[in-house]
């Protein structure tokens, strides 16, 4: 990426990462202050019951001594003073939270797309990614929805998370601090490959990001067609189902797939060329390979034609390891 | 009223061990039964939460899938109900003052219109199967143009909810490469206001609600039918009348959910 | 309340037998109301429909309790049990409401895809 | 002194505890199988509860040292992916739904009760032994679930995941559902004995702070559980009936389910927990030889916690999509919530003040849960502040917060109950020595095990997850090897509580001196529970009990004892 020597995520002390956004700074300013009052707490609690374990053990001949059952003004000040410790910290909690909750107008604005178990990021060129870059001197703004179940969205380093759930936009900002690379998860459970629904946040320095816009969206113009239909194999959600490495998937592998013979569900034979390829692609449902299910969504006005050509000709390349067809 | 009181010494083949005296014992009873029935109204008050939740959200839903509920059936049910509330608190009442015979008959004509109740609402039921009027993909209607056709009032249109500017400049993006999920559901068009999208939810709610209820109903029964057996064979009378007391209780809480039932999914406006 | 349950043996409390006409009368205010509630519908009152028929709903609903189940004449702690749950769906039911009312701008508008050309 | 309107019977009632195993009593009372399964007696059915929920926590415990294994390396260890996510979820849902929902008030609190009460049963028997099947009815249906393909959802259920994912939810769903019902029997069955049956001399304001946990408890069970179980039925209706009320693709709405889901759950973590302080200040007036501090201020938080307990369910929620103005309502009342807690620990500590403290294993649990629970308590703190939470939420600090508080609190509060009650129900005591060891080897495997995970939770691990960065690897190599500590140490416990049942020196009628009433019946009790009626007039006055060497346990002193009937 050329933005290794960037400092990213590391760096962070015993509790938290590095916080490197702009709403960090306060989120880890009331994490301190609790753990604080925590320590203060529990080494008045833990304190007092060794003080005590250790000075009124038990002793032979020696019951224990005459005490009061109750004290009211003692039980007043130990729920008083910390009620309004309490209120205090929900009100901080609350402030950091509110201000944090709403983007500023100059955010830019990316959209997530989350499925099982990618994130996918559509700029407002229309470009598509599977990671997430962002200019780093502005605020980004998150609009985000689930294709399936429910995932969230969590960039340590940033102190975000967000679920983001079928049927519904939730939105998320956040403005770095630095260029680098973040790690992004996933942390609502969504099944099987939840641990690994994993990408990153890249944030470019200065007019960096417009450069990496440009290049990125405009891939059939500058790469050959095969490099072109990998870079779309990778970022459309292709190589979730597909593997370019001769083994099946949920659907079938794309290796050395150019030209063979593919037997039906139907039961009727197709000879894999260009047509039946970018059939397969538009109307996935018409031709089922056997052993497969029918669970492909159309790609019919989600990939231009140019971008076809250039997926069929990734295929192509993609040649078979013992040479003849499956 | 003592009713039972004048048995404190003599043995009461009612009397468990463990409890000190018989109205101990029909006091815990009592109690115990009251705390069942505040559960069953938690039970409930999921479903009523639901409910509440589309209704205020959605009420143009509401507004238009409660026109293919029969009022007049459900009335009738509500009738029905009623009745059958009297004759066990009359039951009930029998049972305090020893008129064997008419309890024995009160809790038959109970559980007579608990099958009334059941009949018209089976009625109901196939009617809601046959037109296809039913939760989630099962909703296929088949009446579904005529009635809307005759609908009194076409419903206010869903108000847009789209976030202004923001999310709708992105909503087609949003569905860019997507996965394995179905199309959005954007084939809607404009020009058809009066039949609401997501129906079904309503459907979805009634057949909760009535099921529940009806299971209710059910449950009830087989208790009634269980103290009917126990009062024919003369257990029950001013000294010991506990179980009837108890069920009568179940049987009017079933009957007091139904009551908000009524208007709430047959009698929208 | 039920502190001194056992101070009084022997004491069957709060058995009371409600004669029959009290019975016929709420059976017969029931079936007005009933009446009522339908006959409301007819008449156009806005969002006042719905509350004019809750409001008949729980005066029905009151009278089954007092009268058909006794708690008119039972223990007062029955009622307060029966009013806590009451109150504790109506505490479920309404932050539920206030919190779908706000965050329904965020949902999108008629989504349902498994439910496509019905 | 407050004067004492005591209307119990005459008598010194250790004189008549002299059971040592020798007579009759509720153990051999009736032989055979049968009379086991088809006993109305609470004790019985107490003790059955426990061989039950203690099968669920050895097999809960086997699916959590399998899980911590398989974390010791980044990717696949021992198992698949798949398998490891039907592990996490068997092993929350054995655990909160098998194990420590029923653990303290079934199990113990059905023996000790009606003990606490000098009653002969709770109200409704026959209810209480159909709550115990409806337990095994759950536990059966959560096997047909593991059998079939087991459930994969987490043991939160959440949609849209859980209606679309394998069909043995289902059967797991139904289990809970049942078990929902068994414990709302236990706890309606606990209020009406708790109304119905004190004892005369017994006020609200002399029952023994075990009874006002139980109590609490069983408030929120009534109240709670029936969400549940509507919750329950929805998902069952939702995947059979394709009811779309919380799935998206339906029109529904998955928010909504979570709203559903912790109205009951979230009152739920005080179901584990509050019986549990009750324990806890019941062992420590025990052992600190001494008055309860506060005893009005730790019952009425129980009751305070129970109710505010049902106002704080949407800090769960924080991040799930809920709006902001229901995120502050939930964290202010969830701050509220910290308040009777706090009280309760502070009561604790101040009765151990010019004790005289008995570290017998029972209390060293009572400290342990002090200790836990203190950081289990100020941990919450992070997680119901706004602003932490979003970072916190679903990572290993969560985690560690509900095992500090479940686990630390809970499970604690369990083992010192167990081992205090241990010699009434059994009749036999057990090795001090190793159940000191067994003490501090919990107490050790489990910081060891929990506290690296506030850590790395801290630092961004989400949780539930198969595999795992490589940065995190040194934090969970520390926390399983911590959990195999944890695992010795129950071993252990197991050990020397079979060698107690089959070699165990006879109990005596009160070998800890506590002033309840169930130490007022011999150990193990007879079948009607007591032979004369108890002393019930002060639960916390231990003064007029003295140790007895030739008893090996505490005798009443008639000096100290107020005569019967004195005023």
């Amino acid at each position: 990426m050329g933005l290794s020597s960037i400092q990213g995520d590391g760096g962070g002390g015993f509790w938290l990462p590095r916080a490197a956004s702009t709403g960090a700074g306060p989120v880890d300013a009331l994490f301190y202050f609790i753990l604080a009052i925590s320590v203060i707490f529990f080494a008045l609690i833990v304190g007092l019951m060794i003080l005590f374990v250790v000075r009124y053990r038990r002793r032979a001949g020696q019951g224990a001594q005459a005490s009061p059952a109750h004290n009211t003004l003692l039980e007043i000040t130990w729920s008083v003073i910390p009620l309004a410790i309490v209120i205090g910290i929900f009100a901080w909690g609350f402030k950091v939270f509110m201000d944090l909750a709403t983007a500023p107008a100059n955010a830019y604005e990316v959209q997530v797309t989350a499925q099982k178990w990618s994130w996918l990021y559509t700029y407002p060129n229309g470009h598509v990614e599977d990671v997430l870059h962002v200019p780093g001197d502005r605020p980004v703004k998150l609009v985000m929805t689930s294709e399936d179940v429910i995932h969230s969205f969590f960039v340590p380093a940033f102190r975000v998370k967000r679920d983001v759930v079928p049927g519904r936009y939730s939105t998320l900002w956040f403005e770095a601090l630095q260029p680098g690379e973040y790690q992004v998860y996933c942390t609502e459970y969504c099944g099987t490959g939840h641990s690994d629904m994993l990408s990153k946040v890249v944030v470019h320095p200065p007019g960096g990001f417009e450069k990496w816009l440009d290049n990125a969206s405009n891939i059939l113009n500058t790469l050959p067609p095969a490099e072109a239909g990998e870079r779309l194999y990778r970022t459309r959600g292709c190589i979730q189902c597909h593997s370019m490495d001769g083994a099946a998937g949920i659907g079938p592998t794309l290796r050395g797939v150019i030209g063979t013979q593919r037997a039906m569900r139907s039961g009727a034979v197709v000879t894999a060329d260009e047509n039946y390829l970018r059939e397969s692609i538009l109307e996935p449902q018409a031709q089922i390979v056997a052993g497969f299910e029918p669970v492909m969504p159309t790609y019919k006005g989600r990939l231009k034609d140019e971008e076809i050509t250039a997926l069929i000709a990734f295929m192509k390349s993609l040649k078979s390891e013992n040479g003849g067809g499956q | 009223m003592n009713l039972a009181s004048s048995h404190g010494e003599a043995h009461d083949p009612h009397l468990a061990h463990h409890f000190p005296d018989a109205p101990t014992q029909f006091e815990a009873g009592k109690l115990g039964m009251w705390i069942f029935l505040a559960t069953e109204i938690l039970l409930f008050g999921g479903l009523f939460c639901a409910y509440a939740v589309y209704r205020a959200n959605h009420p143009e839903i509401f507004m238009y899938a409660h026109q293919f509920l029969d009022k007049v059936l459900g009335g009738v049910n509500t009738a029905v109900l009623i009745i059958s509330s009297l004759t066990m608190a009359w039951a009930v009442r029998a049972a305090q003052l020893g008129h064997q015979r008419a309890l024995v008959r009160l809790l038959s004509a109970t559980i007579a219109l608990g099958f009334v109740f059941l009949g018209i609402k089976y009625v109901e039921y196939e009617h809601k199967w046959k037109e296809g009027l039913l939760p989630g993909t099962r909703y296929t209607p088949t009446a579904g143009e005529s009635v809307s056709a005759t609908a009194p009032a076409a419903p206010d249109p869903a108000p847009a909810a789209v976030p202004a500017g923001e999310a709708s400049s992105i909503a087609h993006a949003a569905r860019g490469p997507a996965g394995l999920a179905g199309e959005p559901a954007d084939s809607q068009s404009p020009a058809a206001p009066a039949v609401p999208r997501n129906v079904q939810i309503f459907f979805g709610i009634y057949f909760t609600m009535t099921g529940l209820h009806g299971l209710h109903v059910i449950a009830g029964m087989i208790t009634l039918m269980w103290i009917l057996r126990r009062a024919v064979q003369g257990e029950f009378g001013p000294r010991y009348f506990t179980p009837v007391d108890l069920a009568g209780l179940y049987w009017h809480l079933v009957d007091l959910i139904w009551i908000y039932l009524f208007p709430l999914l047959y009698l929208i406006h | 309340m039920t502190t001194h349950a056992h101070d009084h043996p022997g004491h069957a409390a709060h058995v009371h037998v409600v004669p029959p006409p009290v019975l016929l009368a709420v059976w017969g205010a029931l079936m007005i109301l009933t009446v009522i509630t339908v006959a409301a519908t007819w008449v156009d009152l806005g969002a006042m429909n719905l509350v004019v028929a809750l409001a008949i709903a729980t005066l029905k609903a009151a009278l089954v309790l007092l009268y058909f189940m006794h708690m008119r004449y039972d223990r007062p702690f029955h009622a307060i049990i029966f009013v806590a749950s009451l109150a504790f769906v109506a505490l479920f039911v309404i932050i539920s409401l206030l919190d779908t009312a706000a965050y329904r701008p965020e949902m999108i508008p008629d989504y349902a895809p498994a439910m496509k050309g019905r | 002194m407050t004067p004492q309107d005591a209307t119990h019977g005459q008598g010194a009632p250790a004189a008549s505890a002299e059971n040592a195993l020798g007579g009759d009593h509720y153990l051999n009372h009736g032989r055979g199988v049968w009379s086991w399964l088809t006993t109305l007696d609470h004790k019985r059915i107490g003790v059955m509860y426990l061989v039950s929920i203690l099968a669920a926590f050895l097999l809960g415990g086997v699916f959590a040292l399998l899980l911590r294994t398989e974390l010791l390396t980044p990717q696949q260890t021992i198992m698949k992916a798949d398998t490891y996510n039907q592990m996490f979820t068997l092993h929350g849902a054995v655990m909160i739904f098998l194990f420590i929902i029923p653990g303290i008030p079934a199990a113990l609190g059905n023996f000790v009760l009606p003990l606490m009460l000098g009653a002969k049963d709770v109200a409704f028997p026959r209810l209480n032994l159909a709550s115990y099947y409806m337990w095994v009815a759950g536990a059966l249906f959560a096997l047909i679930s593991m059998i079939t393909g087991a459930v994969d959802t987490g043991w939160t259920f959440y949609t849209p995941y859980s209606t679309t994912t394998s069909a043995s939810v289902i059967s797991m769903v139904f289990g809970a559902f049942i078990l929902g019902f068994s414990s709302i029997f236990t706890g309606l069955n606990f209020v009406v004995t708790i109304h119905k049956m004190r004892p005369p001399g017994m006020t609200w304001c002399r029952m023994p702070l075990f009874l006002w946990g139980l109590y609490g408890t069983a408030i929120i069970q009534i109240l709670a559980t029936p969400v549940l179980g509507i919750t329950l039925l929805l998902i069952i209706a939702e995947r059979v009936l394709g009811v779309g009320i919380f799935d998206p693709a339906l029109g529904g709405d998955p928010v909504l389910f979570q709203h559903f889901f912790w109205f009951y759950s979230h009152p739920a973590v005080y179901i584990m927990i509050l019986p549990a302080m009750g324990v806890i200040s019941e062992l420590m007036a025990t052992f600190s030889r001494k008055r309860i501090f506060g005893y009005t201020a730790i019952a009425s938080s129980s009751i305070a916690i129970a109710v505010i307990s049902f106002l704080v369910w949407g800090h769960h929620m924080f991040v799930s999509g809920q709006s902001n103005l229901a995120g502050m309502i939930f964290s202010f009342l969830t701050f509220l919530v910290a308040i009777p807690s706090a009280i309760k620990v502070f009561n604790w500590t101040a009765t151990m003040y010019k004790g005289s403290v008995w570290l017998a294993t029972p209390m060293l649990y009572a400290l342990s849960f002090l200790f836990l629970f203190g950081i289990g308590g100020l941990t919450g703190l992070f997680l119901g502040a706004l602003a932490t939470d979003v970072h916190l939420h679903d990572t290993y600090f969560v985690v560690a917060h509900f095992h500090y508080v479940m686990f630390g609190g809970t499970v604690m509060g369990f083992l010192g109950g167990l081992h205090y009650w241990w010699p009434k129900m059994f009749g036999r005591t057990y090795s001090e020595r190793w159940g000191r060891l067994a003490a501090l080897l919990i107490f050790l495997g489990f910081n060891i095990t929990f506290f690296s995970q506030f850590v790395m939770g801290s630092q961004g691990m989400p949780r539930r997850y198969y595999n795992y960065l490589p940065e995190f690897t040194a934090y969970h190599v520390v926390s399983t090897l911590g959990s195999y500590l944890l695992g010795l140490g129950f071993l252990i416990v197991m050990i020397y509580l079979i060698h107690s049942l089959a070699r165990g020196r006879p109990a005596p009628a009160n070998p800890w001196g506590a002033a309840t009433a169930e130490w007022q019946t011999a150990s193990p009790p007879p079948h009607d529970n007591f032979t004369s009626d108890p002393m019930v007039d002060d639960p916390y006055d231990l003064e007029r009990w003295r140790w007895d060497d030739r008893l090996s346990g505490y005798r009443l002193d008639a000096a100290a004892a107020r005569p019967a009937g004195a005023v």
